[in-house]
């Protein structure tokens, strides 16, 4: 059982709370994305987790012991920092060899597990470099060689590919999937990339100023955010705000806009928030939720074009359109939105 | 700082014309070494040129009696055969002081890095060094006081165990090495510690997170990391101590026999400079050769 | 009136500071020191530094050498008033003259030899110091010249000119169980001894009364059957010395009983060269008993030694060091 | 393992202490030579307030090791800017040329110095005291100053460049104050070179002008009183309590405004 | 005049060329984004222009005179590392108002510059901390804020946002762009994150292996990929070769696809190259260019969903769509492809 949980788990650097009353569980062999602004401490909980901080309060329980006071090297976690934390003074191979060492593989079969590590990240023939002779993503990939080929029960990795091209970034999740996979690692992950998190995470949790606000499987954290700073962090969002009315929400300007979500009672505020891909520009009279708007701005972003818009009372929208022929609308163009009821989240503020 | 008010007159926005053509490097690398290798030329090289040059003359120059050249007194080992035993002991003696002054002083050093902060280990740092402020001939003489047969070593002895026997080792090559590791310690602890004191935190939680001890982090990452600080340590402790004479003729007794010992009495005793220079040359020849070796190993090491 | 610069061992008659005080008193001269911790240093000083200095103290033995090497220059025993009672066998010592000319005026003598805890049982010949009674309680004089001397004595040789070198270094040899430590410094041998580290010693006869009266030590100067290697220094004027009247006084002080007297029962000192003024101590002082002036006549002096001798004697004393030491 | 640290820590002090501790003691003891059993006396201490050419010695020794530390760290500094900095054809020969003063017994640089100073006309005196004390303690600056210098990054004087400073501004605002234990365990190891030294002192301080060392060790040969004793516990004490106040009130590390 | 040129520059380490024979020109004031893989040289060519490396061969021209031998204070240039390089004894508030210093700027003035500068990068209040007590990112928007502040006539940027959650870094460029428009710094921009490259800048630049493959503005290099490289690198890509046969061409399975590149002529080998997001699964007969292949993967990433299928003849096929209405077609089902000719791209290979 090498699943982990944290109890009420809290952490203050002098006056400053980092964390407070962090209470979760990582499922043994689960993979678990966390993210978070920067500085909402995030590093902070994977080093209590590791063990490198004591947390003020709080339990650390791996498998169904207390490790809260076992030191790092007792707890079979492999890391990866945000900062490499290479040894400079060792090569390539040394340094991914340090760890198997450690657990008394050695000579040719860790020579082989060396071999196989730099192969997957791609950086066969590197073996004998330094670290300052690698660039910063060559380095970030030895650093996750070498916390991987380990293999141990608990994986934490620290922004793992933030230096990484995307094409690179896709191998590497689909080599760190697999392995995860084969060897039934538990991972926490923290990246800032939404898409890494949602392609390859059994769990994504939303860390916003020292506190878990949703954690959830991938679809139902982004289709269904909790609160209004979730909806915003993971992909972006329109909000709409209005006075429930008979089922339906009232905006300021009147409009009318159906939700599928449940709403609180009669005369009550609500904050809705749609995505903006969800939102259509074509004029479909099917759709019960509509609005006017003008594109103030088209941005272009490759295999998507973002609209920003504005409603004639001054609300900013934005909307999200697949780049499948190009600028179709111009800016200064008065279009009319149209999305569905079931794409309509009632969020916390 | 001609080149500061340079930097100074920069302006946003534009590049300042007036350094575009900067003095080579080599001017300013001769500017930097200049200073020093001058000061020692003059106090150093050039007098021990001439010293070289004596050690190559039959008799020292400066009397009546006429010299000759000569290289008998390179032959000294040859001719003294005794010579090479005492030569083996003075490195024997460093290579022993060397050792004990690198595991204490590297253990210290990794002790002030790791289990202090601020301005205790500021403190600390500078009450290590402070007695290498006092004169070395009054540390070595108290020393005697401690290590003699009912010195203040046998009283606090005696104080625990009334009728314990005496463990005095003054006269030993115990107590030489003792004083010789008391006087150079804090070579050792300041390198060290320079050395490790900027070692990142997270290096060590990284070696750690890969399931290292205390004891694979120090002899993994501390000490290859610390190496340049060891070796630094190593070369000013043991080329001094092997031509050390004080503390062997004031602790050592009759033991106390060393290069350094049969060096002095040349040059204030027999008046036989020549003897005396190429005994010295020859001590620092050995030592170059050590450190040559011993460099090479090393850098072969970190090469593998 | 002036200033004369000195160059001495520190801590040796010519700086005490009372002294000082009355001889500037009496010729208006005043007197600067500088010391050397070696004779062979004094050698180099005197060589590197001409005009610097005025007097400097030497041994005889060194003497022969500073003369043949034109750093002396000779004396007017004119200006020396109190030489008039110089013991004749010190003013004769042929090291101190050259071609009839003296280039040095006596000082003092003294002698090395033993010194044994009260107490203890009295040797009689310097065979002593490698009987076992003293296992491990002798302490030896870490000069070369004095052991290879006090090895020639051991067996029957001329100190100055010992023929069997093989004889001595096997007698030097033979006290090895014995020793204990090899002293360096007149500190060393007071704080070893007061320390109860040793009870027989090679040592000097001034130092001897200086550690019986000042220091309160119980030792006791004993000249053994063979004789006591003996010693005198003397007072030379550098050739190049800028003020040599001044030089002479000084010299000229240094042998007035007046001084010596003070001298030798305020502080300690060896034999003063002038017989009147080694005379007109006190008949119980220590210093007188130590010294007294029939040993001048038994007692071997140290003379000038040529290089090959000087660096044989010191080669001796080096293997029977590091045979120690093993 | 924190504690155990300390421990050891103290212990070391403890070590390092020990014959210090008894130094001090023995200025407190009446007999001259050190002798047990402790008889509690002040003696040493009032024949020292008279002994004006010991204080004045003193006070020259102080001086001459500030002076010496300044120079030696200074120049030794630029040296290992080059030497740790720069790449240049004969960096390995300068750098074992700083191993003969370290290595040759003093005694024999000192000698040399002597015969070399006469022949070239430097002399002796204060100067040729400063000469030879700082080319003695310029080694040791320049090797604790290179250690300092492998582990500062190279990176942070680029980045201090791409700001607009010049190599030499990004020394003294980057390199320097990151530098600083290894300067200042350099400075503070030129000073007891300086003050330690009594061989080179010997041949080249001119009559009238000594040291301290010099002092006891033309001392050592009649005899050292503790007042020697004394005034090394005075000098100890005195820069101790020099060092604790500045280590107090100047603020370590900070290097707010140098200019 | 600050357009920045770089003529032939060639930088080798050792045995290993990390740049080849680089030449081109960056503008006055204009924004150019650098991307390439890991390892490509991005860096080191940051690093020649910026003085850090003086190239083996080549020239860098700043303005219209050759700085190849003038020294990095003498370039009037800002660099962000990818190190971010503090100075770990510097305060937050030091360390930017360093290059400030050095111009000459201080007191009240420089302290006015450097909370404009920390605010701008959402660090207000953070002043009087020294590197070591932030974050990994807060730590990157100090060494972004150093680099801005002194409004440097060239600004090189090497990966300043990758520590970044998505909003704040869409915020730091908005805020980059500001600047950059403002003052009109010419700037350079090493990213691996593709849209990023392409929101931001006016020229795009693909680094592979030490060469500059394609340089050009953002919709160019997206829509109309030189090489096979530039088209998978920058974006994602199907590629189709063929046998061009009367101005069309015919694939290894029969299928003859339109495209509106210049073919060569007759019976020449092609590679066509079509975006995954220009594929449309509806079936639309209008469209000339079809396939059929059947869904072997569906990829959920939020705001799209990727279709990963394979033709009959075991073709892998990538497809892009909105995520509107959610996995709306199943692993396992056989769908009809369709595109356009304008889309079919002609790549070398
Ligand atoms: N000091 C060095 N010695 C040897 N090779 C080096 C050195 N520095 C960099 N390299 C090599 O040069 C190549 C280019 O490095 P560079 O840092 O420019 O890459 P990059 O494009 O910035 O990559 P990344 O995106 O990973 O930061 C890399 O393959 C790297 O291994
Ligand atoms: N040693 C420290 N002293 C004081 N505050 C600290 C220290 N280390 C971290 N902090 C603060 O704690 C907060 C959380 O830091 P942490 O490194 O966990 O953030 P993070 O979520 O990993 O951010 P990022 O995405 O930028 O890496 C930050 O606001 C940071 O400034
Ligand atoms: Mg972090
Ligand atoms: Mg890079």
């Amino acid at each position: 059982m090498t699943n982990v949980k944290v109890k009420s788990v809290a952490k203050t650097y002098g006056p400053i709370p980092v964390l407070t009353d962090i209470s979760t569980e990582f499922q043994e062999g689960s993979f678990t994305s966390l993210l978070g602004p920067s500085g909402s401490g995030k590093t902070t909980l994977l080093r209590i987790i590791a063990g490198f901080i004591k947390p003020d309060e709080g339990v650390v329980m791996i498998g169904n012991s207390d490790v809260t006071n076992v030191p790092v090297w007792g707890r079979n976690i492999g890391m990866m920092f945000q900062s490499y934390a290479l040894f400079p003074h060792m090569t390539i191979a040394q340094n991914v060899a340090f760890g198997l060492e450690r657990r008394g593989i050695k000579g040719e079969a860790a020579r082989k597990e060396v071999d196989r590590a730099l192969e997957m990240v791609r950086l066969s023939g590197f073996g004998d470099r330094l670290p300052k002779q690698l660039s910063g993503g060559q380095q970030q990939r030895v650093a996750l060689a070498r916390a991987i080929v380990i293999k141990p029960s608990v994986l934490l990795l620290d922004e793992p590919l933030s230096a990484l091209d995307r094409r690179l970034r896709q191998e590497m999740q689909v080599e760190l999937l697999r392995i995860q996979r084969e060897s039934g690692l538990t991972t926490i992950f923290v990246t800032h990339d939404q898409e890494e998190a949602l392609t390859l995470s059994d769990k994504v949790a939303i860390l916003d100023r020292g506190r878990i606000v949703q954690i959830g499987d991938p679809e139902t954290v982004y289709e269904k955010p909790l609160t209004r700073f979730a909806a915003e962090f993971l992909g972006d969002s329109n909000f709409l705000s209005g006075k429930v009315e008979n089922g339906a929400v009232r905006l300021s300007n009147g409009t009318v806009v159906r939700s599928d979500s449940a709403l609180p009672g009669n005369g009550a505020d609500v904050t809705l928030a749609i995505r903006p891909e969800k939102m259509s520009l074509v004029t479909a009279d099917t759709q019960p939720n509509k609005l006017s708007a003008r594109i103030t701005t088209v941005i272009y972003a490759g295999p998507v074009l973002s609209y920003i818009l504005e409603t004639p009372d001054g609300l900013p929208l934005k909307l999200f359109a697949q780049n499948r022929d190009g600028r179709v609308l111009r800016e200064g163009e008065t279009v009319s939105l149209s999305w569905s009821p079931e794409h309509t989240i009632a969020v916390a503020n | 700082m001609q080149n500061d008010q340079l930097a100074l007159a920069q302006t946003r926005g534009s590049v300042d014309p007036r350094v575009k053509r900067p003095l080579p490097a080599w001017v300013s690398t001769t500017a930097l070494l200049l200073p020093t290798y001058g000061w020692l030329t003059i106090a150093i090289f050039l007098p021990l040129l001439t010293m070289l040059a004596f050690s190559f003359m039959s008799a020292t120059p400066m009397g009546k009696t006429p010299v000759e050249f000569t290289l008998k007194q390179y032959r000294a080992f040859i001719d003294q055969p005794y010579l090479l035993r005492i030569g083996f002991n003075s490195l024997m003696m460093g290579f022993w002081t060397t050792l004990f002054c690198a595991i204490l002083g590297f253990l210290a050093a990794v002790a002030l890095v790791r289990a202090t902060v601020g301005k205790t280990r500021e403190t600390l740092l500078v009450l290590i060094l402070l007695p290498f402020w006092t004169n070395g001939l009054v540390r070595v003489f108290s020393w005697t006081m401690v290590l003699r047969e009912n010195g203040f070593l046998d009283n606090i002895l005696h104080m625990v165990v009334p009728d314990a026997g005496s463990i005095s080792i003054l006269y030993t090559r115990y107590a030489v090495v003792l004083g010789l590791v008391h006087g150079y310690l804090p070579y050792m602890i300041l390198t060290c510690y320079i050395a490790l004191v900027t070692i990142d935190d997270a290096i060590i939680e990284a070696a750690a997170s890969l399931g290292a001890r205390w004891w694979t982090i120090l002899y993994k990452i501390l000490i290859p990391m610390a190496a340049p600080g060891l070796i630094s340590g190593a070369v000013l402790i043991f080329i001094p101590v092997i031509g050390s004479f004080m503390e062997p003729r004031i602790l050592g007794g009759r033991v106390g026999v060393t290069m350094g010992t049969v060096i002095e009495d040349q040059f204030t005793q027999a008046f036989n400079w020549p003897l005396g220079a190429s005994l010295s040359f020859t001590l620092l020849a050995v030592v170059l050769a050590i450190f040559a070796t011993f460099s090479g190993v090393l850098r072969g090491r970190t090469a593998g | 009136a002036g200033q004369i610069t000195v160059l001495n061992w520190q801590g040796y008659g010519t700086d005490e500071a009372w002294s000082l005080k009355q001889f500037t008193e009496k010729t208006g001269i005043s007197v600067v020191h500088d010391y050397y911790s070696s004779e062979s240093e004094m050698l180099t000083k005197l060589r590197t530094n001409p005009g610097a200095y005025d007097l400097v103290v030497l041994n005889a033995a060194r003497c022969a050498q500073a003369v043949a090497e034109d750093l002396l220059q000779p004396i007017d025993f004119s200006k020396v008033p109190n030489a008039a009672t110089v013991d004749e066998t010190l003013r004769g010592n042929p090291n101190f003259s050259k071609d009839g000319v003296g280039f040095a005026v006596p000082w003092v003598w003294g002698m090395t030899s033993l010194a044994i805890r009260e107490g203890k049982p009295k040797p009689e010949s310097y065979k002593a110091l490698a009987d076992a009674t003293y296992k491990g309680r002798v302490a030896m004089d870490d000069d070369a010249i004095i052991n290879v001397g006090i090895g020639a004595l051991m067996t029957g040789q001329d100190m100055n000119d010992p023929q069997d070198l093989a004889a001595v270094t096997e007698a030097l040899k033979s006290i090895k169980p014995n020793v204990k430590l090899l002293w360096s410094t007149e500190d060393q041998w007071n704080k070893s001894f007061a320390a109860n580290e040793f009870d027989l010693s090679v040592f000097w006869s001034g130092g001897s009364v200086r550690s019986k009266r000042n220091s309160k030590l119980p030792v006791e100067f004993v000249v053994p059957k063979e004789g006591a290697v003996g010693w005198v220094d003397g007072l030379g004027i550098p050739a190049t010395a800028p003020n040599p009247e001044g030089a002479l006084a000084f010299a000229n002080w240094l042998i007035d009983p007046a001084f010596y007297v003070e001298w030798a029962t305020k502080v300690g000192a060896p034999a003063s060269s002038n017989s009147a003024a080694l005379n007109s101590l006190p008949a119980d002082d220590l210093s007188r008993q130590v010294h007294n002036p029939e040993y001048l006549k038994t007692m071997s002096i140290m003379s000038a030694l040529p290089d090959d001798r000087r660096e044989a004697f010191n080669n001796v004393w080096q293997e029977v060091k590091a045979f120690y030491a093993e | 393992m924190r504690q155990l640290g300390r421990f050891y820590l103290i212990a070391i002090l403890l070590f390092l202490y020990t014959p210090i501790a008894v130094m001090m003691a023995m200025g407190f003891n009446e007999s001259p030579l050190y002798e047990l059993p402790f008889t509690f006396s002040t003696r040493w201490y009032e024949a020292l307030l008279s002994n004006q050419p010991l204080l004045k010695a003193g006070a020259n020794s102080i001086i001459i090791a500030l002076i010496t530390a300044v120079i030696a760290t200074t120049l030794g500094t630029m040296a290992s800017v080059a030497l740790s900095r720069r790449t240049f054809r004969g960096k390995s020969l300068l750098q074992l040329l700083l191993l003969p003063p370290i290595a040759i017994p003093w005694l024999i640089t000192g000698t040399a110095m002597l015969i070399f100073f006469y022949w070239s006309g430097i002399g002796r005196g204060m100067h040729a005291l400063l000469i030879g004390h700082v080319a003695l303690a310029i080694p040791y600056v320049v090797l604790v100053v290179g250690t300092g210098f492998k582990t500062v990054r190279a990176d942070l004087e680029e980045a201090a460049m791409s700001l607009g400073s010049t190599p030499v501004h990004a020394f003294f605002s980057v390199t320097l104050p990151l530098l600083y234990p290894s300067i200042l365990g350099a400075a503070l190891f030129a000073f007891a070179v300086s003050l330690d030294q009594f061989v080179i002192s010997y041949f080249l301080a001119t009559p009238g002008y000594t040291t301290l060392p010099v002092q006891i060790y033309s001392a050592i040969r009649k005899g050292f009183t503790p007042e020697i004793n004394a005034i090394s516990t005075l000098l100890l004490l005195g820069s101790m309590a020099v060092i604790l106040i500045f280590a107090r009130f100047a603020k370590p590390g900070d290097t707010r405004d140098k200019r």
